[in-house]
C-alpha cells in the first residue's frame, strides 16, 4: 500500500480494442512522482492508446487506473484535468482562430465573463517560470510549430497539471527546438511533476528519460531504467528479436548523371521565397541526402522535379540512363542531351522514370488514399493506361498480391482499405509502388517518420536495392546520423539555398548541423534559428 | 397522363348534354381546388358555395370528392385523373391556371362534365362536356366601390389603394369597377394599384397594403386571397373593402364590407343538370341581380354616413339594367404584356362595355382590360 | 412626402427583416457549434404553427377572458418550443447518431414543412374552415411602444415596432455579447471549429452541440411566427414561410456568422424584399428579379469571402461534421 | 487480479464495428422504416383514422391500379434522376445541393425549344435539340460553383444553394412576363402548354423518361465504378492533394464533374418540363433537387440502391395523395411521413456502423 502510494500513476490490465484490432491487452505500467518515463513501442504497438486512456479521450474495455493510489474512473478529459493530468497529443489540439490565451483557459471554469487581460498576465508568469517564449494575443494560425506545442504546455500546466503526458511530441521539432524542449521537461521533473514521453528516437529516449517502458502489439512487455539499457537492448525489447542496427551503404560502380538542376528559384505557397538559385545533380547508382531544418525548401525542391512546383526560373535536366542498362527501356525515350522538365506535367515527368514517393508528415494526406484499398492504391499513377474510358485493374491487383507478399505486407488482404494498416504497412505500400514503378529517380521524403526501428530498417533496405541497380536516389531526412550512415552525398538545405553538399563518409554530423543553419563560405546566417 | 397529344379526337356531338340524367345514390362530384379553406379567400367562398350545393341537393358527405392545394401544372392532370378513377359524374376546377388540364380530360371523357371557374376554353374548344362560369363580380365591386368611396370623402382622402395578383384581365376589370363605383360617390377619387404577382401570399399582401398605405392611400381594397390587407389597415388606422370572404372578423376597425360570388348557385344548377340529364350551358355567368354576386354585411360602425343608402340606390339600377358599371364617358388604354399599347377605350356619355356577355355570345371571363384615367398602376409608372 | 415615405418604408423593411432576423441567429447560433442545420425553413413552420396554435387554444379554452398578452407569451413559448423539438430530432440524429448533416437538415425542412401544414389544415377543418385569433391578440402583434411611438419621427422609426422586433433585436445582441465576451462562447466556438481540441480541454462538446442547436432552432422558430403572427396576423395560410428560411441560410452567409453583421444585413434583405413596392424600377415584371436579389448578393458575398480568406470571416472549421471521440 | 469499476462506467458506450453481415444491415434498415410506418401510424392515429385501413389505402393508391402505378413512375423518375445526376458530385465530396436549380436551368433551355422552335424542327429533332439544351444548361449551372469551387475554394453547398433560388426567381420571371402573358392570349401569367411535338412519346403509359433514367442509373453506376474518370472522382474526394500528386488536374477533374452533375439534373428537367407537365411551371423542381439528395445518401451513392428509395418515396408521396382524397387527410401529411422515413433510415445507418455496449457488459470476446 505504502509502496503504491508512490505511484503516479498506476494501471492495472487495461485492455482496449478496436472492432477486431486489440490495441492495448491487460496493459500494467507504473509511473513514479518526478521521474521521466518514456514509452516506446513500435507503430501500432498501443502507446497512444494507452495514454488515450488515461486522458480520458478513450474508455477501456477492462482494467483500471489508480493515479496516486486511488482507484479513478477517466471518463472524459475533464475527468482527467481533474485529476491532474494532461496530455499533449500527437496531433495538436488547438483552435486555430482563437490566441493562445484564449486556447489556453478553454473549458474553464472562472467567471462568466471573459477576462482577456487578467489570463494574459497568468500566462505571462507561467512562462516565466518555466522558460518559454509566448504571446497571450497571438492567434494560433500564425504560429510556428514550436510555438504551438508550447502553447499545448503552458495549456496543461496552467490546468495544474502534475501529470504530463507528451506523444511525440519531438517528430516535428528541430533539434535544436528539441533541445529546448527537454530542458524545460527537465525543469518541471524537477518540480516535482511526473512525465510520460512517447518517441520514436532511441538517442532521445537516453537522453531524456529515468525509465523506459515497452510495448509490442498491444502488450507490456517491461520497464527498465535508462541508465541500465542501451538502443540495441531497446530495439530487442520492442521487435522482439535481435536486430542489427547497422545501416548498409553499398558501393556501386555504375554512377552516372541523371539529373542537373541549374539555378532553380521558386515560390512557397504564401508567395515566400522558398528556392533561391539551387544548384546540383544527382547521379544514377547513388543515394543523395537532403538535409536541413524543416521548412528549408525541401518540400519544393522535390515538387519542383515532380511538377508539382510551380518553377519561377532555373532548370531541370534529366538524362537517361544508359539503354543498356537494367533499368532503361520502360520509359518514355527522351532527348541524350538532356531533357528540360521544367514547364512538364507531373505525368510527363513520371513517364520519364522519375518518381516521387513523397512521405510528408501525414502519411496518408498525398500518397495513398486511405479508404481505397491496396489494388486502387497501386494504380493511382497508373490508372490511365490502356486504351479506353475504363480501368483495368488487372494489373494493379497482381501487383499488390505481389507487393503483399515481398514486402511481407501485414494486412487482411488486398482489398483492406489503407486506413487500416499500420503506419509500417502503409509505407511499405507507398515506397513499394513506387519502386514497382521502375523509376530511374527516386525521390523520397522523411520515409521513415513515424516509423518503428525495424519498418525504418526495412525501408532503408529497400532504397539501397535501388541504388544497386542504378536508380538515382534522393532522400530527405531529418535524422543526421541515418543520413550520414545511408547516404552517398548529402546536400544541404538553408533558408532555401544550398549550404553545401558534402560526401557522406568524409563528413562529421558537427559539419552538416553547421551547415544546416549558416550559408557556407559567406558566414552568413540562415534564415532559421 | 396529361401529355395526350396522341389521342383519338373526342367524339363530338355524342350528345355530352342531354343524357338519362345520373340516380341521386350514385352521384360522385369532384372539385379541384388552388388552395384550401384556410386562405379564408378563394378557395374558402368556393367550399362556401359547395357546401351550399350540397345542402340543396341533399347530397352525403362521400359523394363530394374533394383535391385542395393543387399547383397549376401536371398535379392538375393527376388530381383530374383520380377524380374521374373515383368515377365521379361532374368535375369543377376552380382555377384559371387548370385549364389546359381540364380541356384534355375533357376531352379523353366525354361522358363526364367538367366544370372551369375563370376559364375561356370552353368558348374556343367547343367540347360538349366541357363549360366555363364565372360571376359578375364586377358588380359586386361596383357597390363596395361605393362604400369605399363613401369613406374616403368622408375622411377626406380622395386616394384609394389596391393589391392586385396579377396584371390580368379578371383584376384589371375588377378593380376598374371598384374604382367606378367610387367615383361615382366621390368624382374626386383616384386610385393606386399594386400587383403581387402571386393570388395566395399574406405577408406580402400585408406588405403591399402596407405600401400603398404609405402612399398615402386612406382605403385599400384587393383582388387577393388573404385577409392580410383588411389587417394592415386596421393597424394603420385606414380601411378596407374585401373580396371572397366577410373580414370583418379579422379587422372589424377596418373592413367595411366584402363582395363575393355565391358559388352555390351555379354549383346547384351544374349538378342538378347532371341528375336531370340536361345540358350545361357552355359559358356560365350571372350577376349581382340573380344573386350569384353578393355583398356581406355593411359593417355600420364604421361606414359613412348614407352609405347603406347610396349602395341600394345603385343596386336597384343593376337590377333593372339601367346601371351599367362600364359606362361612358370613360377613356383608358389597354397594354400589351410587353408594354405597348394594344387598345384605346373612349366611351361617351350613354355608351357602356358589357363585360361577360354571355348572351351575347362572349366568355364568362372578365376581359375589360383597360387602365382608366385615373388609376395609377405603380409599379408600370 | 419623401420624408415620410422612406421612414415608411425603413419600417417596412424592419417588419420584413425581424423574421430573416430570428431565423439567422438562430442558424448562427447553432452553426457555431458546427452544426450545419439546413433545417431552418422547417422548423420556422414548426414555429410558426405552434406559436398559432398556443395562442389559438389558448384563447379557445380561456374564453372571452382570454388576455391578448398571455396569448402572445404562450405563442412565444410554443413557438420556441415546437422548433426546438426539430431542431432536438436533427441534434439526435446527427450528434448521437452521426447522420451527414446536410441531408438531416433537408429532411427536417420536409418534415417540418408537411408538420406545419398539417397542423394548419387539421386545425383550420377542427375549427369548421379556418382559425382566427382575437382582436386583442392581433393587436400585441401590432406592437408600437406606448407614449415613445407617438414622438415625431423617431418614434415611428425606433418605437412602433410589436414586441417581436425588439426581442429579435436584443437576441442579437446578447448573442454578440455571449459569443465574443464570455467564457460559455469561447467554449461554443471552439466545439464548432475544433470539436477534438474542445472535448480534450474538458468541453462536453455533446451538451454544448445539443443546446445551441436547440436554442438556436427555438430561435429560428420565433422567425416563423413572427410572420404567421405578425404578417399574416394569426391567420395560416398553406406554405406561408415560402423560402424564407432560406434566405435565413443565406444571411448567415452574407453576415459572415456574426450576430451583429446579421442585424444590419436583415434590415437589407427585409428592405430588398419590399423595395419594389415602395420604388418603381422597370415595372412589375421585374418583381421576381428583384427577389434574387438576396440570393445574388449572398453569393457575391460567399466569393469575396473565399477570394480574401481572412481567417476571421470563415465558416467554423469544423461546420458540417459529425464527432465520434474514439474516431480517427 | 483487477477491480472492476462496473457501478462508475459510462451507462452506454460506442463501438465502432467494421463488417456488419449485409443481411443483418438491411435487417436494420427494414426494421427502421417499419418504426417510421409506426411513428407515422400514431399521427394518423391522432388524426382519428385507422392506420392499418390508411397504410392498405396508400398502397392501394399508388401500387393498385394501372394507371396509379404510372403516376407513381411518373414521380419515381425525377426522383432517381437527381439522385443519379448528384451521386458524382457527392463522390467527389463535392455537396452539390442545387440540384434543384439544375433540373430548373436545363427546363428553361428544353422549353425554350419547345415554345419557338416546335415548328421549325422535325419532332425527332426537336426533342433531340431540347435534351441537349436541358444538359448544357444544367451543366453550365453545376458549372458556375465548380468554378469557384477549384479557383478559389469558395463553399459549395452554400453556393449551390443560392443558386438555386436565382433560376428559381428566373422561372417566375420568364411565367411573369416574356414567356407568359406576352405568349398568352389571356395575358395569364403561365407558361402555355407546349406543342405536342415538344412533349416525349409514352412507353407503357409513362412518358420515355422513365426509359433513359435507368439507362443513365446504369451508365452511372458503371462509370463510378469501373472508368478512369469515375476513379479520378473517387481519388478527388477523398484527397485533393492526393490526386495532384497522380498529376490529376483537379481543377478540371471537379469542373468536369460538376457539369455531368448539372448535365444531368438538366436532363431531368428536359424530362420534366416535356414528359411530366408539358410546360415549364415553378413547380418543375419542386424540391426534387433536395430530396434526391437524401435519396442519394441513402443509397449510399450506388445508383442501383437508389432506384429503391426512389420508388419508395414515390409511394410515399402518391399513395398520399390518395388518403387526402379518401380520408382528407391533407397532402401535407405525406411530406411530414417522408420526413419520418427519412429520420429513421438516417438514424439506423448508426446502428450499422456501431454497436452499444451498456454498461457492465463489457465485451469479452475479441474474435
Ligand atoms: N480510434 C481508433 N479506431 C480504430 N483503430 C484504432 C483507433 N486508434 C487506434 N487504433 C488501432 O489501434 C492500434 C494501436 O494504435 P496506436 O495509435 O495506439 O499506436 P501507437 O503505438 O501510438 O502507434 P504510432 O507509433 O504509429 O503512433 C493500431 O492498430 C491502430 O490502428
Ligand atoms: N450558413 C451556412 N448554411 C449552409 N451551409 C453552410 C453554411 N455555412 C457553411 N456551410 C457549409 O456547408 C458545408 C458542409 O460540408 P463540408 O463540411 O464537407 O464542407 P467543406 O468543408 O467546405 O468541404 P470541402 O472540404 O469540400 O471544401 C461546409 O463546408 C460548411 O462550410
Ligand atoms: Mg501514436
Ligand atoms: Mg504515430
Amino acid at each position: 500500500m505504502d509502496n503504491q502510494a508512490n505511484y503516479a500513476i498506476e494501471l492495472r490490465e487495461l485492455t482496449k480494442t478496436f472492432g477486431e484490432v486489440v490495441a492495448n491487452d491487460k496493459v500494467s505500467l507504473t509511473l513514479r512522482r518526478g521521474e521521466i518515463l518514456s514509452l516506446l513501442g513500435e507503430n501500432g504497438s498501443g502507446k497512444t492508446t494507452l495514454m488515450n486512456m488515461l486522458s480520458g479521450i478513450y474508455f477501456p474495455d477492462h482494467g483500471s487506473i489508480l493515479v496516486d493510489g486511488k482507484e479513478v474512473t477517466i471518463r472524459s478529459p475533464k475527468d482527467a484535468h481533474d485529476l491532474g493530468i494532461g496530455m499533449i497529443h500527437q496531433h495538436f489540439k488547438l483552435v486555430d482562430v482563437l490566441t493562445a490565451a484564449e486556447n489556453i483557459i478553454l473549458g474553464l471554469k472562472g467567471g462568466g465573463r471573459l477576462d482577456r487581460r487578467e489570463v494574459g498576465r497568468q500566462v505571462k508568469a507561467i512562462s516565466e517560470k518555466y522558460g518559454f517564449e509566448i504571446d497571450p494575443d497571438q492567434k494560433v494560425y500564425d504560429m510556428s510549430v514550436s510555438q504551438k506545442q508550447t502553447v499545448e504546455i503552458v495549456k496543461v500546466l496552467y490546468r495544474g497539471a502534475n501529470i504530463l503526458i507528451l506523444d511525440e511530441p519531438t517528430a516535428v521539432l528541430t533539434p535544436q527546438e528539441t533541445a529546448k524542449l527537454f530542458a524545460v521537461l527537465r525543469n518541471m521533473r524537477d518540480d516535482g511533476k511526473s512525465i510520460i514521453i512517447i518517441t520514436h528516437k532511441l538517442h532521445e529516449v537516453m537522453a531524456i528519460s529515468d525509465q523506459v517502458a515497452v510495448l509490442r502489439k498491444g502488450q507490456y512487455i517491461g520497464t527498465v531504467p535508462t541508465c541500465e539499457t542501451n538502443p540495441q537492448k531497446l530495439t530487442e525489447m520492442m521487435v522482439g528479436h535481435a536486430v542489427s542496427l547497422n545501416i548498409d551503404r553499398p558501393k556501386t560502380e555504375y554512377q552516372d548523371l541523371r539529373l542537373e538542376v541549374k539555378g532553380l528559384n521558386c515560390r512557397g505557397a504564401e508567395g515566400v521565397k522558398a528556392l533561391e538559385d539551387v544548384s546540383f545533380e544527382a547521379r544514377g547508382g547513388e543515394i543523395l541526402g537532403i538535409a536541413g531544418i524543416a521548412g528549408s525548401g525541401q518540400k519544393e525542391l522535390l515538387e519542383a522535379i515532380a511538377g508539382l512546383q510551380k518553377v519561377e526560373s532555373g532548370h531541370i535536366f534529366y538524362y537517361p540512363p544508359h539503354p543498356n542498362s537494367e533499368i532503361a527501356g520502360l520509359h518514355v525515350p527522351v532527348d541524350k542531351a538532356g531533357e528540360e522538365l521544367v514547364g512538364k506535367t507531373p505525368t510527363q515527368i513520371q513517364k520519364i522514370g522519375v518518381s516521387l514517393a513523397f512521405v510528408p508528415e501525414d502519411r496518408l494526406g498525398m500518397g495513398l488514399v486511405a479508404s481505397m484499398d491496396m489494388v486502387d492504391n497501386m494504380m493511382l499513377k497508373t490508372y490511365r493506361q490502356g486504351k479506353g474510358p475504363l480501368v483495368d485493374r488487372k494489373p494493379p491487383r497482381e501487383l499488390a498480391m505481389r507487393l503483399k507478399e515481398e514486402l511481407e505486407i501485414v494486412a487482411p488482404s488486398i482489398s483492406t482499405p489503407v486506413r487500416r494498416l499500420s503506419g509500417g504497412n502503409v509505407q511499405k505500400v507507398l515506397v513499394g509502388r513506387e519502386i514497382a514503378s521502375s523509376p530511374t529517380v527516386l525521390m523520397t521524403a522523411y520515409p521513415v517518420r513515424g516509423l518503428d526501428i525495424n519498418s525504418s530498417y526495412t525501408i532503408y533496405n529497400l532504397l539501397n536495392e535501388q541504388k544497386k541497380r542504378g536508380v538515382a536516389v534522393i532522400l530527405v531526412g531529418e535524422d543526421l546520423d541515418v543520413l550520414l550512415e545511408l547516404c552517398d552525398r548529402i546536400l544541404v538545405l538553408c533558408g532555401g539555398r544550398v549550404s553545401g553538399i558534402v560526401d557522406a563518409e568524409q563528413t562529421t554530423k558537427e559539419e552538416v548541423g553547421l551547415l544546416m543553419t549558416h550559408l557556407s563560405g559567406t558566414g552568413k546566417e540562415g534564415a532559421a534559428v | 397522363a396529361c401529355g395526350g397529344g396522341e389521342e383519338a379526337p373526342a367524339p363530338s356531338g355524342s350528345g355530352g348534354g342531354e343524357t338519362a340524367g345520373v340516380a341521386k345514390e350514385e352521384l360522385k362530384v369532384g372539385f379541384v381546388h388552388i388552395g384550401d379553406e384556410s386562405d379564408m379567400g378563394y378557395t374558402y367562398n368556393m367550399v362556401q358555395g359547395v357546401k351550399e350545393m350540397q345542402a340543396n341537393l341533399g347530397l352525403s358527405d362521400d359523394q363530394i370528392i374533394t383535391k385542395y392545394n393543387i399547383p397549376e401544372n401536371d398535379a392538375c392532370a393527376d388530381a383530374l385523373n383520380d377524380l374521374i378513377d373515383r368515377e365521379c359524374d361532374i368535375i369543377f376546377a376552380t382555377s384559371f391556371g387548370f385549364g389546359d388540364y381540364v380541356t384534355m380530360a375533357a376531352r379523353e371523357n366525354p361522358d363526364i362534365q367538367f366544370c372551369h371557374a375563370t376559364g375561356t376554353q370552353a368558348h374556343t374548344e367547343d367540347l360538349p362536356n366541357l363549360h366555363n362560369c364565372f360571376a359578375n363580380i364586377y358588380e359586386g365591386r361596383y357597390l363596395a366601390g361605393i362604400a369605399a368611396g363613401m369613406k374616403a370623402k368622408e375622411i377626406g382622402n380622395p386616394k384609394l389603394g389596391y393589391v392586385g395578383a396579377y396584371p390580368y384581365a379578371e383584376v384589371i376589370s375588377g378593380y376598374t369597377a371598384f374604382y367606378l363605383g367610387a367615383k361615382s360617390v366621390y368624382p374626386e377619387v383616384t386610385m393606386d394599384v399594386i400587383y403581387t404577382n402571386t393570388w395566395n401570399d399574406a405577408s406580402l399582401e400585408s406588405q403591399t397594403a402596407q405600401a400603398l398605405i404609405d402612399r398615402g392611400c386612406g382605403v385599400v381594397s384587393q383582388h387577393s386571397d388573404s385577409t392580410g390587407p383588411a389587417t394592415t389597415a386596421e393597424m394603420n388606422g385606414a380601411f378596407q373593402v374585401g373580396y371572397n370572404a366577410d373580414m370583418t372578423e379579422a379587422a372589424p376597425g377596418a373592413s367595411l364590407l366584402s363582395t363575393r360570388i355565391d358559388w352555390g348557385i351555379y354549383f346547384t344548377e351544374a349538378v342538378q343538370a347532371v341528375l336531370d340529364g340536361k345540358e350545361i350551358p357552355k359559358d356560365w355567368s350571372q350577376g349581382y341581380a340573380d344573386g350569384a354576386v353578393l355583398l356581406t354585411p355593411l359593417n355600420e360602425a364604421i361606414a359613412a354616413e348614407g352609405t347603406q343608402e347610396a349602395i341600394e340606390a345603385a343596386e336597384a339600377g343593376l337590377k333593372d339594367g339601367s346601371l351599367q358599371v362600364f359606362a361612358g364617358p370613360l377613356h383608358g388604354v389597354s397594354y400589351n404584356p410587353d408594354g405597348s399599347e394594344k387598345d384605346v377605350l373612349d366611351l361617351a356619355e350613354g355608351e357602356a362595355f358589357i363585360e361577360s356577355d354571355v348572351a351575347g355570345g362572349k366568355t364568362s371571363a372578365p376581359y375589360f382590360d383597360y387602365i382608366v384615367d385615373g388609376i395609377t398602376v405603380v409599379s408600370d409608372q | 412626402m419623401s420624408n415620410l415615405f422612406s421612414i415608411a418604408f425603413v419600417m417596412a423593411a424592419v417588419a420584413a427583416g425581424a423574421p430573416l432576423l430570428f431565423g439567422t441567429l438562430g442558424e448562427i447560433l447553432t452553426e457555431k457549434s458546427g452544426n450545419l442545420n439546413l433545417g431552418v425553413e422547417g422548423m420556422m413552420y414548426m414555429g410558426g404553427v405552434a406559436g398559432l396554435a398556443g395562442a389559438y387554444y389558448y384563447e379557445q379554452m380561456a374564453g372571452p377572458a382570454a388576455s391578448g398578452v398571455t396569448a402572445a407569451v404562450i405563442a412565444t413559448v410554443c413557438a420556441f418550443l415546437c422548433a426546438a423539438f426539430g431542431a432536438l430530432l436533427y441534434s439526435v440524429l446527427t450528434i448521437t447518431l452521426r447522420a451527414n448533416q446536410n441531408v438531416t437538415g433537408l429532411a427536417l425542412t420536409i418534415f417540418g414543412t408537411g408538420f406545419g401544414n398539417l397542423v394548419g389544415e387539421a386545425m383550420g377543418n377542427a375549427a369548421g374552415g379556418f382559425v382566427a385569433v382575437s382582436q386583442s391578440t392581433k393587436s400585441v402583434f401590432n406592437g408600437g411602444i406606448p407614449v415613445l411611438q407617438d414622438l415625431p419621427v423617431v418614434g415611428k422609426l425606433l418605437f412602433s415596432y410589436n414586441y417581436l422586433v425588439y426581442l429579435a433585436v436584443l437576441v442579437a445582441v446578447v448573442l454578440s455579447l455571449f459569443l465574443n465576451q464570455s467564457r460559455l462562447g469561447l467554449n461554443l466556438r471552439s466545439v464548432g471549429e475544433n470539436p477534438g481540441t474542445a472535448d480534450a480541454a474538458g468541453i462536453n462538446v455533446t451538451t454544448y452541440r445539443y443546446l445551441a442547436t436547440c436554442i438556436g432552432g427555438g430561435i429560428s422558430g420565433l422567425g416563423g411566427m413572427y410572420i404567421v403572427m405578425a404578417q399574416q396576423q394569426g391567420v395560416w395560410v398553406h406554405n406561408c414561410i415560402a423560402g424564407k428560411g432560406w434566405i435565413a441560410v443565406a444571411l448567415v452567409i452574407f453576415a459572415t456568422w456574426s450576430p451583429a453583421r446579421a442585424l444590419a444585413g436583415s434590415l437589407v434583405f427585409g428592405g430588398l424584399s419590399v423595395l419594389r413596392l415602395y420604388m418603381n424600377w422597370g415595372g412589375n415584371r421585374l418583381a421576381p428579379i428583384y427577389d434574387i436579389v438576396p440570393y445574388i448578393a449572398t453569393v457575391v458575398v460567399l466569393i469575396a469571402v473565399s477570394i480574401r480568406q481572412r481567417r476571421e470571416s470563415q465558416p467554423p472549421a469544423n461546420l458540417g461534421n459529425a464527432y465520434f471521440r474514439e474516431e480517427r | 487480479m483487477s477491480v472492476h469499476t462496473e457501478h462508475r462506467e459510462p451507462l452506454i458506450r460506442l463501438a465502432k464495428r467494421d463488417d456488419i453481415p449485409r443481411a443483418q444491415a438491411w435487417a436494420i434498415r427494414a426494421a427502421a422504416i417499419l418504426l417510421a410506418l409506426v411513428t407515422g401510424g400514431l399521427i394518423i392515429a391522432v388524426l382519428g383514422h385507422n392506420p392499418i385501413q390508411v397504410y392498405a389505402s396508400m398502397v392501394e393508391g399508388s401500387l393498385g391500379k394501372s394507371r396509379v402505378l404510372r403516376e407513381t413512375v411518373k414521380k419515381a423518375i425525377p426522383l432517381l434522376g437527381a439522385a443519379v445526376a448528384i451521386a458524382p458530385a457527392f463522390k467527389m465530396k463535392f455537396w452539390n445541393i442545387g440540384a434543384e436549380g439544375q433540373i430548373l436551368a436545363g427546363g428553361i433551355a428544353a422549353s425554350y425549344f419547345a415554345l419557338f422552335w416546335a415548328d421549325s424542327l422535325p419532332r425527332p429533332v426537336l426533342l433531340v435539340v431540347m435534351a441537349v439544351a436541358g444538359i448544357l444548361a444544367g451543366g453550365v449551372w453545376g458549372l458556375i460553383p465548380a468554378v469557384f469551387k477549384a479557383r478559389w475554394g469558395t463553399n459549395e453547398t452554400l453556393f449551390t444553394l443560392m443558386l438555386n433560388y436565382i433560376v428559381l426567381g428566373f422561372v417566375k420571371y420568364l411565367q411573369a412576363g416574356p414567356w407568359g402573358p406576352d405568349l398568352n392570349a389571356n395575358g395569364y401569367p403561365k407558361i402555355p402548354m407546349f406543342d405536342s411535338a415538344a412533349l416525349l412519346p409514352k412507353a407503357l403509359g409513362v412518358h420515355i423518361g422513365w426509359i433513359i433514367v435507368l439507362a443513365v442509373t446504369a451508365l452511372m453506376f458503371g462509370y463510378l465504378k469501373y472508368s478512369k474518370q469515375g476513379y479520378e472522382i473517387a481519388v478527388v474526394g477523398e484527397s485533393v492533394r492526393t490526386a495532384q500528386y497522380a498529376g490529376m488536374n483537379v481543377s478540371h477533374i471537379i469542373r468536369r464533374t460538376m457539369f455531368l452533375s448539372g448535365g444531368i439534373a438538366g436532363l431531368v428537367g428536359f424530362l420534366q418540363v416535356s414528359g411530366a407537365s408539358g410546360t415549364l411551371t415553378e413547380n418543375t423542381a419542386g424540391g426534387i433537387g433536395f430530396t434526391a439528395i437524401t435519396v442519394a445518401w441513402l443509397a449510399k451513392l450506388n445508383p442501383f440502391v437508389m432506384i429503391a428509395i426512389a420508388a419508395l418515396l414515390a409511394i410515399l408521396e402518391k399513395g398520399a395523395d390518395t388518403i387526402q382524397t379518401l380520408y382528407t387527410i391533407p397532402a401535407s401529411a405525406a411530406d411530414m411521413l417522408t420526413g419520418i422515413v427519412l429520420f429513421f433510415m438516417l438514424g439506423c445507418e448508426f446502428f450499422i456502423s456501431y454497436r452499444l455496449i451498456v454498461r457492465g457488459k463489457g465485451e469479452r470476446t475479441h474474435e
